[in-house]
């Protein structure tokens, strides 16, 4: 699956896009597989109340289930407009 | 209805003549235009607004969508630029059409409320001092409920 | 600030372009315009606007002025036809210049509805069937309320 | 004292400006001289709710005092934007 990352989530992350072979059923799940990887993780995903997620391009919220999902992106609140 | 993501300057006064004069008996039209001001600290050298290519297109389209169906519009004109902006720059506009004024004013409002927090874009201002990303506001997302 | 009555036709996207980016650090622009639409019985061949031409433009004057100071404007345009139009035409335009969205669209809007019920402007709408002037809105009265 | 008529208040009175000598202390004390002039002012004023007075230039209610001024209009509420 293709995980991104987006404005300061992908700063910290320090990359905006990687490849993550995953069994995780919900999009928290797999942020638990990530924090458990490495500091940087853990550093970006600190806080979720100030992050959004979407799963293959629509917004969605944590709880969000993984199975069939290609891309789910990372991101601090938007600020279009 | 017109949803258009781009790097590239674009003319506000040609699009907006153009969408005020392309669709018969629409007796309102609605544009708003959002320009680079300085940042709320000052001092702000340039703007760089990143996105989600993949997803940038489709979520604008769907709040145009959107906002069609609610008002009843004739039409719809959203413009979202990306990339490095400086003050003065035009970031975006939105435009509407209806019968009446109200619809008008309605539908762009709601466009750009969306639009604010709903479409990913992130700004990040760069000063003197450093860059920083902007934050979102409260009053941004409390504005949402109104619809 | 600028208000102008005139029976000439005005170029909206020049207004809008040259409004849009006259304005240091003022972050929301927006703009209404209002088109000539069909009679609501149909078969409009033309409308014609008479006004009062001692006090139109004081009184589109006034309404600005309260506009730029209730909001805390930039700048505000109003432009105003009188005489004779036909489908398709611009009859009007306004354009708020203000640092927040919020207070821009607010301001176009208390700017329409005054312009609706308190300028001296009356329209009327000539079909085969003959000549009718346009009946002022309880709605559009109700309107002011809000403010 | 110049009064003005516009749209169909101007049509029903035949004239879009007279100039009228009057002692009348109020704008409806004005309505009621004219009224009892000529049947078409009795027509035009017949219903004053359809009806909007200007006195010099300012919108104003059928009680504004007369005393100085110059200008009177009468005409049905407005229809712009």
């Amino acid at each position: 699956m293709d995980v991104l990352y987006f404005a300061w989530v992908r700063e910290r992350i320090g990359i905006p896009k990687e490849k993550v072979e995953t069994g995780a059923a919900t999009v928290m799940a797999l942020v638990e597989e990530l924090k458990a990887r490495e500091e940087r993780y853990e550093v970006a995903f600190s806080d979720l109340s100030a992050l959004r997620v979407a799963v293959d391009q629509e917004l969605t919220d944590f709880d969000a289930p993984l199975e069939g999902v290609r891309e789910v992106a990372f991101f601090p609140p938007m600020t279009g407009g | 209805m017109r949803v258009v993501v781009q790097e590239e300057p674009f003319d506000f006064g040609r699009e907006a003549q153009e969408f005020a004069t392309g669709h018969s008996n629409m007796g309102a039209i609605v544009t708003f235009t959002g320009v680079v001001r300085d940042a709320d600290q000052g001092g702000m050298d340039r703007m760089v607004i990143e996105h989600y290519p993949g997803m940038t297109q489709k979520a604008l389209e769907k709040i145009a969508a959107e906002a069609v169906s609610r008002w009843d519009l004739g039409d719809v004109l959203v413009i979202h630029r990306h990339g490095e902006l400086r003050q003065g720059d035009m970031i975006m506009m939105v435009a509407t059409a209806s019968r009446h004024r109200v619809n008008a004013f309605e539908a762009a409002e709601y466009l750009m409320d969306y639009l604010k927090s709903r479409a990913p874009f992130w700004k990040k201002e760069y000063t003197a001092d450093g860059a920083e990303w902007v934050a979102a506001k409260d009053e941004d997302e409390d504005a949402l409920s109104r619809w």
